[in-house]
């Protein structure tokens, strides 16, 4: 099985077939797509072709300019006459920078952090703090809001602004948090940084007394968007609207718009963490998890490099939080559970620890089978249960199945089974980092 | 001196002081020690905030719920620290969060309160006694719960041994998932719904009043609480001599410390891990069904957050430290129970129990500050 | 935007709630609910040659997770019409996705004002709100009885929290002394909330929330010594709750709790419903069933109507919104129409107190008062 | 005398290192038998290719004649076997007397086990200075002295020893030799590996050259002593 | 001035003084050895030395600065670099990123010269490179550049933690129990590459070793430590007759041996 796949991999990852096949992908997975917009293996097929771009040996040029026109042109096209998918892939984004800035904190420098969307909420409620009208109703009961009360900041446009200042934020709350704690090893960091994120998600919640800061449970909305440009829309409008089909709205406009704030986001949380990856600090981050008495004995100030990881890992998070306020104009503590920690932190494993492309795709996986996968298949069990279809040889009618059988309820029990499973086949993750794949391949090099 | 420093060490390594009394002693030590520090910091706050805030009874207030609060504490904190027994057990051989233990305490609790169900409908649970209906419950929790984390250490675990340290805790996660969602299924399948409920029976929802010259009000202690304390303690003292005092537990140990080098020295790593798991299990099983006794509903989802504080609880002890988790439970039990009751009184209401957890971690990373490795934990640091 | 038409004559409609996890157990009897409506009432659809489908979606009680479904709710042509959600926190940004679609959705369960005060012809709701319900219960406790001190808990949810603090209000403006309010996530021990309520000894302890949390509060309370009077919400309203409670319900001052659907004796569709969705799923409805077959009732009648305006063609998501607020049913939960903004103009309010001390005996229970307040509308 | 240890075309691997390219080899009843080769040769992993820690992916290995390829190593310590090895593993966090202790695991004799700590406290006396300390906080030629010691307590028929003078004080180093001595002649087979192949031959009845995971020559440690290859390599004889 | 001065310095692990009033001095460009019987206390005074263990007693003195007190990357940043008596390489790293993590100190990059890939960076770490392979050629490392640490057999991995402290450009470097492990050819090479240490590059060495072909070889100043304390000193004439040591240390033959 497994030499069928890497025989396949070997065969076609030569020219002409890399190019035939990326391209291919993206040809046949767009039309797809593009003619029927609700199919799951439609949109796997296209999905397969970023993979065939990472994978596949192309020319460095050839491959920029097929990945733009992916991320550029193709996605958002399809994303807009299928408003879903490019939800599904905005959901990727935010947590792929989610991931990556979890990576720099466990992958590099091995500091195991449970509480991670605590700095992820710290960026949100900056934004929505200041981006709503809760400035004005500070000393009202939460629910009962006037509902005309002004906005905070008369031009949304500060929304730049406070992108800036999210990562600032959260770089200082992984400061203040690391500060007392870095001391602590292995587990009882990470039981500090559980109890870290549960502390922000409980203030979140309870922050509405004596002042209503974070409207406790009842979150804060409406929060504001920045400006688009008419005219530009407009522009757009004209080359976008034949390709799509329709008429574009300005909320789908906004859709089209984070997507490209997300993937911009991405691309920068890329280039920062393979920068730092690759310098003094990176080494330094490295050596401190592979061994702290050594490492420090070289010269490595362990409590300022810690620090230094958790502030970088912040700072993505405290981005993604102001971008995702924005978008959904809404924000409520929970989204800020310690489930959504750990959901992070299966992606950074899932994907392969220390592993840049590894955690995007992990996060890509477990947002799909979140969102995607598991959903389809329990709507399609249960269209099957509406139905007069029965399973041919056992003859059971697919009515008569238990109401207790409704595989809709079972999404968190077959994720589990799938985690499980992964683990035990693929415990270094989907695309392990270098240095534990350099590990296996061991003797080869040099 | 010298003949002082033999007298200690033959009562030191007398069993019955060392695995019965001096346990039971640190705990008293650290109850009292942690419920007077506590109670005269209230009362101290008390007074002076007395005239600063509108109401003036703010001393009486305090005082007259102080023993109430004080058992509360207590009661949640052995609650905890059952729990906790079993997570320092496996942490201490796999040094591996295994997060599926608050699943296993659930389905303990779940299958005690289902057999209590079935003697109900029997009519037969009325007639029995009241102490052999509980213990028939604990010894249940204990096996099923106990083969389950057998199995889910054979399935889930053991395929992972040798891989990086987070990969178990993942496969751990996805257990955890799966379990909660299997036993609703069942639930659902057998009863239509997943509230688990405890049928009434027996004299465990009574007092026992307790008369103090110079309180009040006299001490009200529940019947089960008292039933609690004392199976714990019971639970700490057995497995404190296991682990300390048996062969098994010394294989325990050196398995956790050098899997290679153990099986070297003719010992079954496989066979011991799986001990590990049973005894791990079996007391997170017994906890399940105290813990059902003590809240009287469960279900499927409600391992989640005790299991959390009891993870907690083991940290704060010193995870590894049998003893250190059950005064880490007491501990953390105490802070809680005082920040809920406490802090709406002083700040007029302005922060109320909500923040108890807060105020619990704050403590917690106090407390690790100075001690780093717990209250119990001892740190052998390997040689440079 | 959307438009019918796509596949001939099949008509979905969608439900998101929770179907996993923690809150599952309200979420799955709004689909529930919403299922046993679609096999009762799309006679009249069939009959015009239409097939309805129901499409479950799990929002897991999370908004990022409920935003995603919407929008793949909104990209199928198909649906017309949805029943969801069972949290306000998922439904204010999820249903920012169907005022754009144009597509209606029908609320059997979230009771913030916020849901419908944005004025989205989209939203609407069969539940009544947070600021009328709590005035209510309070009058009750305040007038009939005749309690002057009130300790207010909540389950920090924005449905709990929200009832509580506009009973709060409600209380100080009768200047009732309100001893505590305390919101908690625990659902298991409560001794550190029993403790200083019991210091304090109120005349009613108002419990907002949903009744598995609450009836074991209610047990501890009571164990506890608590001889007062308990008060609560419609989430309070299932047989479960004196499963859990027992005779702590009846004991001492008792239990009421105010509703927006009465029980059996108030609606003998009620009894009906209970009865058929017992056979069919094998359990109790919890609270929300009832209104999750209402909302799908509404969704239903609303497309029929618009078919039929239509031409017995598939109609369009725009002309079902619109019907859906013309429209007047009479429904289990009593009779339905919509006000401008998506709430219902008039709501019924019941106070019910308790008699019942198992689940068996939940019909035992007696309305002792019955309100109707008209919706406050977009604000203050 | 027969063959209590046969070792036979085994090839063991780490992931995808080929570490042991068909070793073979046997040590007879009674025999000191010593193992020598270059760093990376794969004297180590020889020896937990035997005890079961690494299981060869060809090959068989024999003991008394029977197989014990695929038994995991407790069964192979039960079986008589006896490994001390490279890297001491002491277990940090159990005392001194502990750690013996656990040599003796299998041993269900308490007086033995005591007469048997006793020896090794005589030999080690450093060992009983330090008897209630932890393991892991011995200075590291303690720590070796331990290791020994705890081989002692496991009564084997045969003592795989991997490099037990590293680390030692030149008293010690000649103590550990004439221990060796005086153990194979009460009836114990020894298999060491020692980088000081001068002194380890010279207590050694036959010996082995391994070169990158390869038996290059054998024969009678006399032999070895004078072959030219090893007294260039391994000895540090011009 | 000497390089390093140390005055009853005393470290304590409850009841048991490891280091006791120890007092000793090394000069600039020297090489010199401690040996002493094992748990003398050798390890633990290297430890003190470098900040790893706070002395409870004593000073230490450095290019005539203090260190007590110091952190051990503090102490690494003043010039003393070492090597650990069991190998700690950062094993799942190359030999390469090894002596670079050993360059810490050495390289002036920061943050942002990283993120935004400075000239000035770029220029660094092609020189920092070119030297760690410089550094593994001169401790007779050929062709492991990318190999991982751990893969490496105990004489190469030995070899890294030398070059990774010389990686540091230190004035002094402490070695503990280099040659564990080598066999006589190895130990042969290792003796000349640590002559080349002090000779080409003016680093001082001090160093633990119990191989007396080592300390007896290349030691200009031996000192003798036995439970704790400084029994004897002097050159390795001096140390191999005298009877103190003979009897604690080194033993009727191997005193024969090298006689
Ligand atoms: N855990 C491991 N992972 C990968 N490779 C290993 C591992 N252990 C040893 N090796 C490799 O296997 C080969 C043989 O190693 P082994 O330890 O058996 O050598 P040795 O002869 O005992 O050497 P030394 O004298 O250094 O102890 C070496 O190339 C080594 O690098
Ligand atoms: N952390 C510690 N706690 C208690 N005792 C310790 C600790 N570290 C070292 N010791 C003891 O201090 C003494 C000195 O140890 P040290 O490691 O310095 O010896 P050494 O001279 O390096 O010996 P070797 O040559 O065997 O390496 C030893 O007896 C050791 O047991
Ligand atoms: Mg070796
Ligand atoms: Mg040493």
């Amino acid at each position: 099985m497994r030499k069928f796949f890497s025989n396949l991999y070997t065969s076609i990852n030569k020219e002409p077939w890399s190019y035939i096949v990326t391209f291919g992908l993206m040809l046949i997975g767009s039309a797809l797509v593009y003619m029927v917009p609700r199919s799951l293996m439609a949109f796997l097929v296209l999905m397969l072709a970023p993979a065939a771009l990472y994978f596949l040996k192309m020319n460095n040029r050839i491959k920029l300019f097929a990945g733009l026109l992916l991320a550029v042109v193709i996605l958002p096209v399809l994303g807009v006459r299928n408003i879903f998918y490019l939800e599904v892939i905005f959901q990727i984004c935010v947590f792929a920078a989610l991931a990556l800035g979890l990576n720099i904190v466990i992958g590099l420098a091995g500091l195991l952090d449970l509480g991670y969307v605590a700095f992820y909420a710290v960026g949100a409620y900056t934004w929505a703090f200041f981006g709503s009208k809760q400035m004005s109703l500070l000393y009202s009961v939460p629910g009962a809001a006037p509902a005309n009360a002004p906005f905070f900041l008369e031009n949304p446009d500060w929304f730049w602004f406070f992108i800036f200042l999210g990562i600032g934020l959260a770089a200082l709350a992984g400061i203040l948090l690391g500060l007392p704690v870095l001391r602590l090893r292995g587990d009882y960091l990470a039981i500090v940084t559980l109890g870290f994120g549960e502390v922000i998600r409980v203030l979140a919640l309870n922050l509405d007394k004596p002042i209503n800061i974070t409207n406790g449970p009842q979150g804060i909305t409406p929060i504001q968007r920045p400006n688009l440009s008419p005219d530009l829309l407009n522009a757009i409008r004209l080359v976008l609207e034949p390709l799509v089909g329709h008429s574009v709205t300005d909320a789908q406009f906004y859709n089209v718009f984070f997507y490209f704030l997300a993937l911009i986001i991405i691309i920068v949380a890329v280039v920062v963490a393979r920068r730092l990856e690759d310098s003094r600090i990176g080494r330094a981050w490295t050596a401190i998890r592979e061994d702290e008495t050594a490492a420090i004995a070289m010269g490595i100030p362990l409590v300022r490099m810690k620090l230094m990881a958790f502030a970088a890992g912040a700072s993505f998070a405290g981005a993604m939080g102001v971008i995702y306020a924005a978008n959904r104009t809404f924000v409520s503590p929970e989204t800020f559970s310690f489930l959504q920690s750990i959901g992070v932190l299966t992606m950074v494993i899932l994907g392969g620890l220390g592993s840049i492309p590894g955690v995007i795709v992990g996060a890509a996986v477990v947002v799909f089978l979140n969102i995607q996968v598991l959903q389809t298949f329990s709507l399609y069990l249960s269209s099957l249960r509406q139905s007069d279809a029965v399973i041919p040889i056992i003859n059971f009618a697919w009515k008569n199945l238990s109401t207790q059988l409704d595989p809709a309820k079972y999404q968190k029990l077959i994720f589990g089974v799938i985690l499980v499973i992964m683990m035990i086949f693929r415990p270094e993750g989907l695309i392990p980092a270098e240095r534990r794949k350099r590990e296996l391949v061991g003797e080869k090099e040099e | 001196m010298n003949r002082q420093g033999s007298v200690m060490k033959q009562l030191t390594s007398n069993p019955i002081y060392k695995f019965v009394l001096f346990p039971i002693g640190q705990i008293l030590a650290f109850i009292l020690g942690a419920g007077i520090t506590l109670s005269v910091l209230v009362i101290l706050l008390a007074y002076i905030f007395r005239g600063s805030v509108s109401n003036l009874d703010l001393v009486e207030r305090t005082l007259a719920i102080l023993p109430k609060v004080l058992i509360d504490g207590i009661t949640i904190g052995f609650v905890y620290a059952t729990i906790a027994l079993g997570y320092t057990m496996v942490y201490g051989v796999l040094e591996f969060i295994n997060f599926s233990h608050s699943e296993i305490f659930m389905v303990g609790g779940v299958v005690g309160v289902e057999l209590l169900r079935y003697l109900e409908t029997q009519g037969s649970l009325a007639g029995m006694n009241q102490y052999v209906v509980i213990a028939l419950a604990i010894l249940l929790g204990m096996v099923i719960s106990g083969s389950l984390a057998v199995t889910v250490e054979r399935v889930a675990y053991r395929p992972l041994r040798g891989a990086p340290r987070l990969v178990p805790l993942i496969s751990a996660i996805g257990m955890s998932f799966f379990l909660q969602d299997a036993v609703r299924l069942i639930l659902g399948l057998t009863t239509g719904e997943f509230n688990v409920i405890l049928p009434k029976f027996g004299t465990f929802d009574d007092f026992q009043v307790f008369n103090f010259p110079g309180l009040a009000a006299p001490v009200q202690i529940q019947n089960k609480t008292i039933l609690l304390v004392a199976v714990t303690v019971v639970m700490l003292v057995g497995l404190n001599y296991l682990v300390n005092g048996t062969k098994v537990g010394k294989a325990i140990r050196a398995v956790a410390q050098d899997r290679p080098t153990a099986s070297l020295m003719g010992i079954n790593v496989n066979l011991i891990i799986s001990i590990t798991f049973l005894i791990g299990g079996s007391l997170g099983g017994a906890a399940g069904v105290l813990f059902a006794l003590k809240v009287t509903r469960l279900d499927p989802f409600v391992g989640f957050f005790p299991g959390l504080k009891a993870f907690t609880a083991a940290v704060l002890g010193g995870i590894g430290n049998l003893t250190g988790a059950l005064l880490g439970g007491i501990v953390l039990g105490l802070l809680e129970s005082f920040g809920a009751s406490y802090l709406g009184i002083f700040t007029q209401g302005a922060f109320g129990a909500e923040y108890k957890d807060i105020l619990a971690f704050a403590i917690l990373i106090a407390i690790l500050i100075f001690r780093p490795s717990g209250l119990l934990g001892q740190t052998v640091g390997q040689k440079a | 935007s959307s438009s019918g038409g796509g596949e001939a004559k099949l008509i979905k409609i969608a439900t998101q709630s929770p179907l996993s996890g923690g809150q599952s157990l309200l979420g799955v009897d709004i689909k529930n609910g919403a299922q046993l409506a679609l096999e009762q009432l799309s006679g009249p659809l069939t009959e015009m040659g239409f097939t309805v489908k129901l499409e479950p979606y799990d929002d897991q009680a999370t908004p990022d997770v409920g935003v995603a479904n919407a929008k793949a709710i909104v990209a199928d042509p198909a649906i017309l019409c949805g029943v969801g959600h069972l949290n306000s926190g998922v439904m204010i940004p999820s249903s920012e996705e169907y005022h754009v679609a144009g597509l209606a959705f029908v609320s059997p369960a979230n009771t913030n004002p916020v849901v419908t005060t944005r004025g989205y012809a989209e939203v609407n709701r069969i539940v009544g709100r947070d600021d009328v319900q709590a005035p209510v219960a309070e009058a009750y406790a305040f007038n009939e009885l005749g309690a002057r001190s009130v300790y207010i808990i909540h389950d920090k949810t924005a449905y709990g929290q929200g009832v509580a603090e506009f009973f709060r209000g409600a209380a100080e403006k009768d200047g009732m002394n309100v001893m505590g309010f305390e919101g908690t996530e625990e659902t298991a021990n409560f001794d550190a909330i029993i403790t200083p309520m019991l210091a304090a000894n109120p005349d009613v302890v108002f419990f907002s929330g949903i009744y598995n949390q609450a009836g074991v509060f209610f047990k501890q309370a009571r164990d506890a010594g608590y001889e007062g009077t308990f008060m609560g919400t419609d989430g309070m309203d299932a047989s479960g709750l004196a499963d859990l409670a027992g005779d702590a319900l009846v004991k001492g001052g008792g239990m009421v709790y105010t509703s927006v659907a009465g029980p059996a004796s108030a609606y003998p569709k009620a009894a009906k419903f209970a009865e058929d969705f017992k056979a069919k799923f094998g359990a109790d409805p919890q609270p929300f069933a009832a209104q999750g077959y209402d909302a799908a009732a509404v969704c239903l009648k609303a497309i029929e109507n618009a078919a039929k305006a239509a031409g017995n063609q598939v109609p369009t998501r725009e002309a079902v919104r619109d019907a859906i607020r013309a429209l007047t049913l009479e429904g289990i939960t009593g009779t339905i129409s919509f006000d401008s903004i998506g709430d219902l103009p008039k709501a019924k309010y019941f106070i019910i107190k308790v008699n019942a001390t198992s689940g068996a005996e939940w019909g035992k229970n007696e309305i002792v008062a019955e309100l109707e307040f008209a919706s406050p509308g977009m604000g203050e | 005398m027969g063959k209590i240890l046969e070792v036979e075309n085994v090839h063991s691997y780490y992931g995808h290192i080929h570490a042991l390219k068909g070793i073979s080899l046997y040590v007879e009843e009674g025999e000191i038998v010593s193992l020598i080769g270059a760093n990376g040769a794969g004297k180590s992993t020889t020896l937990r290719t035997i005890s079961g820690l690494l299981h060869p992916r060809h090959g068989t290995i024999k003991l008394d004649g029977k197989d014990i390829t695929h038994l995991e190593p407790h069964l192979v310590v039960a079986a008589g076997v006896g490994h001390v090895p490279e890297g001491r593993g002491i277990f940090p966090k159990l005392t001194v007397r502990e750690n013996l202790e656990m040599g003796a695991f299998t041993i269900d004799d308490p007086a033995k086990n005591a007469a048997r700590m006793e020896q090794v406290f005589e030999l080690f006396p450093r060992l009983r200075e330090r008897i209630d300390q932890y393991g892991g906080t011995l200075s590291g030629g303690e720590q070796q002295m331990l290791a020994i010691g705890r081989g002692l307590m496991q009564h084997p028929r045969i003592l795989m020893l991997d490099e037990p003078s590293m680390g030692l004080a030149p008293v010690l180093v000649e103590l550990i030799f004439d221990i060796i001595q005086k153990l194979n002649k009460e009836g114990v087979t020894i298999l060491l590996i020692e980088q000081n192949a001068q002194m380890a031959l010279s207590i050694a009845h036959r010996g082995y050259v391994l070169q990158t995971g390869a038996i290059v020559l054998t024969d009678s440690a006399e032999k070895l002593k004078k072959n030219e290859m090893v007294k260039k390599t391994y000895l540090g004889i011009e | 001035m000497s390089l390093l001065k140390t005055t009853d310095v005393i470290k304590r692990f409850g009841g048991l003084t490891a280091v006791n009033k120890m007092n000793f001095v090394l000069e600039e460009g020297q090489i010199a050895s401690i040996i002493g019987p094992n748990g003398a206390g050798k390890t633990t005074f290297f430890n003190t030395l470098t900040g790893i263990y706070k002395p409870e007693e004593g000073a230490i003195e450095f290019n005539g600065h203090s260190l007590v007190g110091l952190r051990p990357d503090q102490v690494a940043e003043r010039g003393i670099a070492r090597t650990f008596q069991n190998i700690r390489l950062f094993g799942s790293m190359t030999v390469i990123e090894n002596i670079l993590v050993g360059m810490h100190t050495q390289l002036k990059q920061r943050g942002t010269d990283a993120l935004f890939r400075t000239k000035a960076f770029h220029k660094e770490e092609a020189e920092a490179e070119a030297k760690a392979r410089e550094l593994m050629d001169y401790v007779g490392l050929k062709n492991v550049g990318n190999e991982l640490a751990r893969n490496l057999p105990y004489g190469g991995q030995r070899r890294i933690e030398i070059a990774r402290a010389l990686a540091a450009n230190p004035t002094l470097i402490l070695l503990d129990e280099p040659t564990a492990g080598m066999n006589p050819n190895e130990t042969e090479e290792a003796i000349k590459l640590f002559r080349r240490i002090r000779d080409e590059k003016g680093i001082t060495v001090l160093l633990i070793e119990h191989d007396m072909r080592v300390v007896m070889n290349i030691s200009e100043r031996i000192s003798v430590m036995d439970y704790g304390e400084k029994i004897a000193e002097g050159t390795p004439a001096q140390i191999r007759s005298n009877q103190r040591v003979i009897e604690a240390y080194l033993g009727r033959e191997a005193a024969a041996a090298q006689a």
